[in-house]
C-alpha cells in the first residue's frame, strides 16, 4: 500500500506545490510537505498525526496554492467539517486516500476505515476497504449505568486531567483563535482539575456536531481520560436528534448553524 | 432534609416573551416562588451551554431556559437553535451524572403569564425533591 | 533515578510519591504514573500540600515540614516490626542493617506521629502498602532535598528502598526528578566544583593527571571549588571578583535574594550569558546575547539519566549565539590575551565545529559518557548511561545485582529539626515550590500568553483555620515576612495544605518567594532549606 | 516553501519529552508531541505544548549589551568578549584564579556545560564551576 501510495504522490507532485504525509527519518516521524524531488522513499503511513490541521495552515498561508495530502478515512472526514466552516479548501486539495485495517478498525472502534471520497473534486483511495469496526463497547455500558455511577467514572477520570489541553491542541476541528476553553469566564484559569469539569463538558458541547472519531484526543491524553466515550455519546445524540453525521457528507451544512426551516430536524416534539 | 431544602433556581429569560410574562406574572400577583433568579437575555438563543454549566458550577441547583415559542421569535429564528442545542446540553448532563431534571428547557410568551407560574412551580419541586447538586458530588 | 519513567508504568506496583507535586512539575512522569494506576497499581503520597497527585493517591499523609526522617524511619520501623522486610535481599546484598535496626526501633509510629503529624494508623498502612507491593519506586523532589537534612532524607530513602529489596528490579527503586530540563547533564558533565565530567573527584590525583592529558595543560586545581552560595558569599565578602554566569538567575532562583543582590553589587565583573535580560542580567557589567533551544544543536540529559537530542529548528535571532560558541570565543580571547598563563593552550583547541565534535570529546574522558554519540543518538534515539563503550546498550536502571560499591550500606539516621522553626514572633512555616504553567524563574514561561494568562501573578496558599487565625477577613492579599525580608502578594485560602504551613511559588520576581527563605545549608551537599523557614502573614487592608 | 518537523527535547522540565517543532519556511509555527517517544508517548504538558512561543519573543537579547552608568549600550561581539577576557584576566592578575567564579546551567546542554567546566578549569585553573541544581 506504502509504495502505491508513494508512486501516485509522485505522479501528482509535478502539478502541486507538495503533498502533506508522515516523513521517517534516522531520528523519528513526523508530518512534512513532500515536494518534487524529495526521497518518497521516506514516505510512511504511521503512526497517527492531526495532518488535516498542517494542510489547513499552509493551505491559508498559500492561498493560491494547491496541496495534495496523504490521510485516512478519519483525517478525510475531519477534513469534510473543517471544508465546511472554511478551514480548508477542497479546490485546492487533492486527497490521497488508504485505507486502515481491521485490526486499525478495532482498536480505534472505526465505523468507517476508509476515506470516503464523494463530494470530493480530487481524491483517490489506495487499499481494499474493511467493514467498519464495532463501537465502543463502553458507549453501550453506558446506557446501563445509573447517574450516580456515571458521575463516579468521570469525577474520577476528570480529577487526573492535568490542563494540557492537548485535546484542544491536537482535534483537526479546534481552530478557533479565541477559545472558550482559555476564557476564564468558563473555566477557572491556573487551577489543575477544578471539582466542575466546565473545561471538560464545554468541549463536549462544542464538538457535538464536528467530532469525527478521529480519536487523537484520546491518544494525546496524558491522562488517559477516555475522551471518545463522551464525544461518542454526543455523536449518537446528533445523529438520533438532528440527522447529522460529522464528516460524512461534505453537501451537508452543520446543523447547530440552522435554522428549523432548512430542514434539519426531525420534528421539535422529539426534542423537547 | 428535602422538605426544608429550598433550592436555588437559575432562570434565563427571553427579553421578548418569557421575561414580560414573568413581568406580567408579577403585575397579576400570582404567586412566584422565591427561589429564582431570573436573568433576563435578548433571546433564548443568546443563551449558550456555558452560561448553563456555569450556573451549575456557581452553585445553582437548577437551571430553566424559556424562551418565546417556536414561531414567535423576535428575531425569527433566533429560538431555533436554543432548540437544537439545549437538549443536547440536556443529555450531556445526564452523561455525567447530572440529573436531567435539573435543566428544562421551555416556552412562554408574553401573554401567559399562569404558564409562567405554573412551569417555574413545576420546576422548582422538581428540584426540590432532587436535593442539592452539591450533595451529588458536583 | 535509578529506574527509568517507562517502568513506571510497565511494571510498579506501588508508589511512594515524597515532597513531589507530581502532575504539575513532571506531568509526563505522572501520566505514567496514572497508567499504572489503571492496571491496580497502588499510590501513596507524603506532602504537606495536598496535590492533585495526592487526590489522586490510595493514602495521603500529610506531615509537617521538615519531619522525613522521622516518618520514613517509622515505615521501616513497621516494616521490620512486622516482618515485611525483604531478609534475602538485606542479607546478601547489604552492610549496616543491624545498626539501622536499632536506630528505627527507636521510632515507634505513636512517636513519629508526635514529631510529624502523620496518624500512626495512616503510617502503617503505607508501610504495609509499600512492603507488599513490589516493585515498589519511591519518587522524590526538592521536598526531600530542600531541607538542611536534605542528605539525611535521601539515605533514608535509599534504606527504606533497600530494606524492602526494590533497589536494582525493574519498576523499582530510588528516583529523584530532576527539576531542570538539563540539571542531570550539568551535574554529568563537570558543572561542580568538585567533580570533573562524570562525576571524577578533581582531589584524585589520577583524575587529574588523566585531564591533563586530556586537555593538554598542566597544573589543574585540585583543590574543591566554590558552590553557587558560596560564590555569592564570596562576593560580598570581596573574595570572589568576578562572576560568569551561563543561563542562570540566581536573583531569583537563591535563598535570602536582598542579600544575594548586596552580595553581586560587590563584584568587578559579572558577565551574563543568556535570551532575555533577567533579574541577574541586569546587575551585570556585560550581557552576552545567546540562543534559545530551538537554535541551537546539542544533547540534554533527562531525569532518568537519558541523553538525548536537541536539534536546531530556526536560525538565530539578530546577533545572538549559541552558548557553546561564546564560550569558544571567549576561551580563544583569553588564550591569545596576554593575561592568563596558559603556556601549553592553543587557540586553534576551541575550534569546534558542532556540538558533535564537543561530544567526541566528552566521551573518552568521561566513562558514564563513553559509548555516547550522535550518530548512535540519531540511530537509537537516547541512551542511558552509565554506556561506557559504543556496544554498550546503555542502562535503563542502576544496581542490578550488585551495587557500584559492592554491598548497599544502610545509614542509621536520627531524625533533626529544620534550621528554622516556627515561633511566636514568625508563627507559621513557609514552603516554596512550582506552578504547572511556570518554569523555574518564569523568565520563558511568563513571556508565553498562554501560560502566563493561567497565572499571572504570585499568591500564597494558606488554610482556612490559618486564614481565620490572622483575620483575613476577605482580603484578598497579605503581607508575608521572615526574618529576611517580606513582601506582599494574593492569598489563596484552601483547605487543600497543613495548618500552620504557607506555600508561595518561586517564579515571580515582583512578590519572590526567596526574599524571605534563608540561606541554611544541608552540610553534605549545600542545599538551601526551601522547603522549611519561618513567617508571620497580615492582611493587607 | 518549506514544511518540517524538527524533533528537539523538552526545556520545561527534567522529565525529556520529545517534541517536534514545526517549521514552515524558517519559522516555527507549533508544536506536535512525539507518539514514539518512550517517556512522552505522544503526550505534553501544557508547558510542552507552549514551550516555543517565547523563542521570537520582542524581550530576547539580540545583540550584546555593556553598561554605561545605569543601562547598557548595544555592543559588537568584538567588543564585548574583548572586554570580558581583558578585564576577567586583569581579576586574574591581581587577585588569582579562585577570585573567578563560573556558573553553569541547568538551562543549557551537554556540550556547553562541558566547554564551561573546561574554561573554566583549564583557562582560569579554578574549581569555581557550579549552576542551580540544588534550586
Amino acid at each position: 500500500m506504502r509504495e502505491q501510495i508513494c508512486k501516485l504522490v509522485a505522479e501528482k507532485l509535478p502539478e502541486l506545490a507538495g503533498v502533506v504525509a508522515l516523513r521517517q527519518t534516522a531520528v523519528g516521524t513526523a508530518p512534512y510537505l513532500f515536494r518534487e524531488g524529495d526521497d518518497l522513499s521516506q514516505l510512511v503511513l504511521e503512526p497517527r498525526y492531526p495532518l488535516p490541521s498542517v494542510v489547513s495552515m499552509l493551505q491559508k498561508r498559500y492561498p493560491e496554492a494547491r496541496f495534495g495530502v496523504v490521510a485516512r478515512g478519519c483525517d478525510a472526514r475531519a477534513l469534510v467539517e473543517m471544508a465546511k466552516r472554511n478551514q480548508i479548501d477542497p479546490e485546492r486539495l487533492y486527497l490521497v486516500g488508504f485505507t486502515c485495517s481491521a485490526e486499525q478498525a478495532a482498536e480505534c472502534y472505526c465505523a468507517a476505515p476508509a476515506p470516503d471520497t464523494a463530494g470530493w473534486p480530487q481524491a483517490m483511495v489506495v487499499g481494499v476497504p474493511v467493514a467498519g469496526a464495532p463501537p465502543n463497547p463502553l458507549v453501550a455500558q453506558y446506557e446501563e449505568m445509573s447517574l450516580a455511577e456515571r458521575r463516579a467514572f468521570w469525577q474520577q477520570q476528570f480529577a487526573k486531567c492535568i490542563k494540557c489541553y492537548g485535546c484542544r491542541n491536537i482535534c483537526p476541528e479546534c481552530f478557533c483563535e479565541a477559545c472558550a476553553l482559555e476564557d476564564p469566564l468558563w473555566v477557572e484559569a491556573g487551577m489543575l482539575a477544578p471539582p466542575f469539569p466546565m473545561f471538560h463538558l464545554v468541549r463536549a458541547m462544542h464538538m457535538a456536531s464536528r467530532c469525527v472519531a478521529c480519536r487523537q484526543c484520546e491518544l494525546v491524553c496524558p491522562a488517559h481520560i477516555p475522551l471518545t466515550v463522551l464525544y461518542d455519546l454526543m455523536r449518537r445524540d446528533i445523529g438520533e436528534l438532528l440527522g447529522y453525521e460529522p464528516g460524512a457528507d461534505i453537501a451537508a451544512a452543520p446543523p447547530l448553524s440552522l435554522t428549523l426551516a432548512d430542514g434539519m430536524v426531525h420534528g421539535q416534539d422529539q426534542l423537547l | 432534609m428535602t422538605d426544608t431544602f429550598e433550592p436555588k433556581i437559575v432562570a434565563f429569560l427571553c427579553n421578548w416573551c418569557s421575561y414580560a410574562g414573568a413581568d406580567n406574572a408579577g403585575v397579576a400577583r400570582m404567586p412566584s416562588p422565591a427561589n429564582v433568579l431570573p436573568i433576563r437575555v435578548m433571546c433564548s438563543g443568546r443563551v449558550s451551554p456555558e452560561m448553563v454549566l456555569r450556573a451549575f458550577r456557581s452553585g445553582a441547583d437548577g437551571v430553566l431556559v424559556l424562551g418565546c415559542h417556536i414561531g414567535d421569535c423576535h428575531y425569527i429564528s433566533g429560538n431555533h437553535r436554543t432548540i437544537k442545542r439545549m437538549p443536547l446540553l440536556h443529555n450531556l448532563l445526564s452523561y455525567v451524572g447530572i440529573h436531567p431534571d435539573r435543566f428544562r428547557l421551555d416556552w412562554v410568551s408574553s401573554a401567559e403569564a399562569p404558564r409562567f407560574a405554573q412551569v417555574t412551580q413545576e420546576f422548582v419541586e422538581a428540584v426540590r425533591a432532587l436535593g442539592p447538586l452539591a450533595e451529588d458530588g458536583w | 533515578m535509578t529506574n527509568s519513567v517507562p517502568e513506571f508504568s510497565a511494571h510498579t506496583n506501588c508508589f511512594l510519591i515524597i515532597g513531589s507535586n507530581t502532575t504539575e512539575a513532571h506531568p509526563l512522569v505522572a501520566s505514567h504514573v496514572m497508567e499504572a494506576q489503571q492496571r491496580g497499581a497502588k499510590v501513596i503520597v507524603v506532602d504537606p500540600r495536598q496535590t492533585q497527585m495526592a487526590r489522586l493517591a490510595d493514602l495521603y499523609l500529610c506531615p509537617r515540614p521538615g519531619t522525613n526522617v522521622a516518618w520514613l524511619n517509622g515505615l521501616m520501623h513497621v516494616i521490620i516490626a512486622e516482618g515485611l522486610q525483604d531478609a534475602s535481599f538485606v542479607q546478601e546484598r547489604t552492610e549496616g542493617y543491624e545498626e539501622l535496626r536499632q536506630v528505627v526501633m527507636t521510632y515507634p509510629p505513636e512517636k513519629v506521629e508526635e514529631i510529624s503529624g502523620i496518624p500512626a494508623d495512616d503510617l502503617r498502612a503505607a508501610a504495609r502498602l509499600y512492603a507488599q507491593h513490589k516493585p515498589a519506586a519511591i519518587l522524590y523532589a526538592m521536598g526531600i532535598t530542600q531541607h538542611t537534612t536534605g542528605t539525611d532524607n535521601v539515605k533514608s530513602c535509599a534504606n527504606l528502598s533497600m530494606l524492602t529489596g526494590n533497589v536494582g528490579i525493574a519498576g523499582g527503586g530510588v528516583n529523584p526528578l530532576r527539576g531542570q530540563n538539563n540539571v542531570q547533564g550539568a551535574c554529568d558533565l563537570g558543572g561542580l566544583p568538585n567533580v570533573y565530567p562524570g562525576y571524577q573527584a578533581v582531589t584524585a590525583p589520577e583524575v587529574k593527571e588523566k585531564f591533563e592529558q586530556a586537555w593538554g595543560v598542566a597544573g589543574l586545581d585540585d583543590q574543591v571549588g566554590l558552590t553557587v552560595t558560596e560564590m555569592i558569599e564570596g562576593a560580598g565578602q570581596g573574595n570572589v571578583r568576578a562572576l560568569y554566569v551561563m543561563a542562570e538567575n540566581p536573583l531569583l532562583s537563591d535563598p535570602d535574594i536582598n542579600h544575594v543582590r548586596h552580595c553581586l553589587e560587590q563584584l568587578d565583573l559579572l558577565v551574563v550569558q543568556d535570551i532575555f535580560l533577567t533579574e541577574t542580567a541586569e546587575l551585570a557589567h556585560v550581557v552576552l546575547p545567546a540562543t534559545s533551544f530551538a537554535e541551537k544543536d546539542g544533547t540534554f540529559t533527562g531525569t532518568d539519566r537519558r541523553v538525548q537530542r536537541v536539534q536546531k529548528a530556526v536560525e538565530p535571532l539578530g546577533e545572538s549565539k549559541p552558548d557553546w560558541q561564546i564560550i569558544c570565543e571567549l576561551a580563544q580571547m583569553m588564550i591569545s590575551g596576554s593575561r592568563f598563563q596558559v603556556p601549553n593552550l592553543q587557540p586553534e583547541t576551541w575550534n569546534y565545529a558542532s556540538p558533535a565534535e564537543v561530544m567526541d570529546e566528552i566521551a573518552p574522558v568521561t566513562p558514564i559518557y563513553g559509548g555516547v554519540s550522535y550518530e548512535r543518538l540519531e540511530r537509537e534515539g537516547s541512551l542511558q548511561w552509565p554506556v561506557p563503550t559504543a556496544d554498550h546498550p546503555g542502562t535503563p536502571y542502576l544496581h542490578k545485582g550488585k551495587f557500584s560499591r559492592g554491598l548497599g550500606r544502610f545509614h542509621a539516621i536520627h531524625s533533626q529539626a529544620a534550621a528554622e522553626l516556627p515561633d511566636e514572633a514568625y508563627p507559621f512555616t513557609l514552603t516554596t515550590g512550582r506552578l504547572m504553567f511556570h518554569f523555574h524563574t518564569g523568565t520563558m514561561t511568563r513571556r508565553t500568553e498562554k501560560l502566563a494568562q493561567e497565572v499571572r501573578e504570585a499568591y500564597v496558599e494558606m488554610h482556612p483555620d490559618d486564614a481565620a487565625r490572622i483575620g483575613l477577613d476577605g482580603a484578598e492579599r497579605v503581607r508575608v515576612a521572615s526574618r529576611r525580608g517580606e513582601i506582599e502578594l494574593a492569598v489563596r485560602v484552601t483547605p487543600a495544605i497543613r495548618p500552620g504551613v504557607v506555600f508561595i511559588p518561586f517564579h515571580f520576581a515582583e512578590a519572590a518567594a526567596n526574599v524571605l527563605t534563608h540561606a541554611a545549608l544541608d552540610p553534605d551537599s549545600g542545599i538551601p532549606e526551601f522547603k522549611v523557614c519561618a513567617v508571620q502573614v497580615e492582611p493587607v487592608t | 516553501m518549506q514544511y518540517e518537523n524538527v524533533r528537539t527535547t523538552c526545556i520545561y522540565c527534567g522529565c525529556g519529552c520529545a517534541i517536534n517543532l514545526q517549521v514552515l519556511d524558517g519559522e516555527i509555527v507549533g508544536v506536535f508531541p512525539d507518539p514514539q517517544h518512550p517517556i512522552s508517548r505522544g503526550s505534553l504538558c501544557i508547558k510542552g505544548w507552549n514551550v516555543a512561543s517565547f523563542v521570537r519573543h520582542p524581550d530576547r537579547l539580540a545583540t550584546p549589551l555593556v553598561r554605561q552608568g545605569e543601562g547598557f549600550r548595544e555592543a559588537s561581539w568584538d567588543e564585548a568578549l574583548q572586554l570580558v577576557a581583558e578585564r576577567m584576566g586583569a581579576i586574574y592578575a591581581a587577585s588569582g584564579p579562585q577570585s573567578i567564579g563560573f556558573l553553569a546551567s541547568a538551562k543549557c546542554t551537554n556540550e556547553e556545560n562541558y566547554l564551561l567546566q573546561k574554561l573554566a578549569r583549564t583557562i582560569v585553573r579554578t574549581n569555581n564551576i557550579d549552576h542551580c541544581a540544588r534550586l
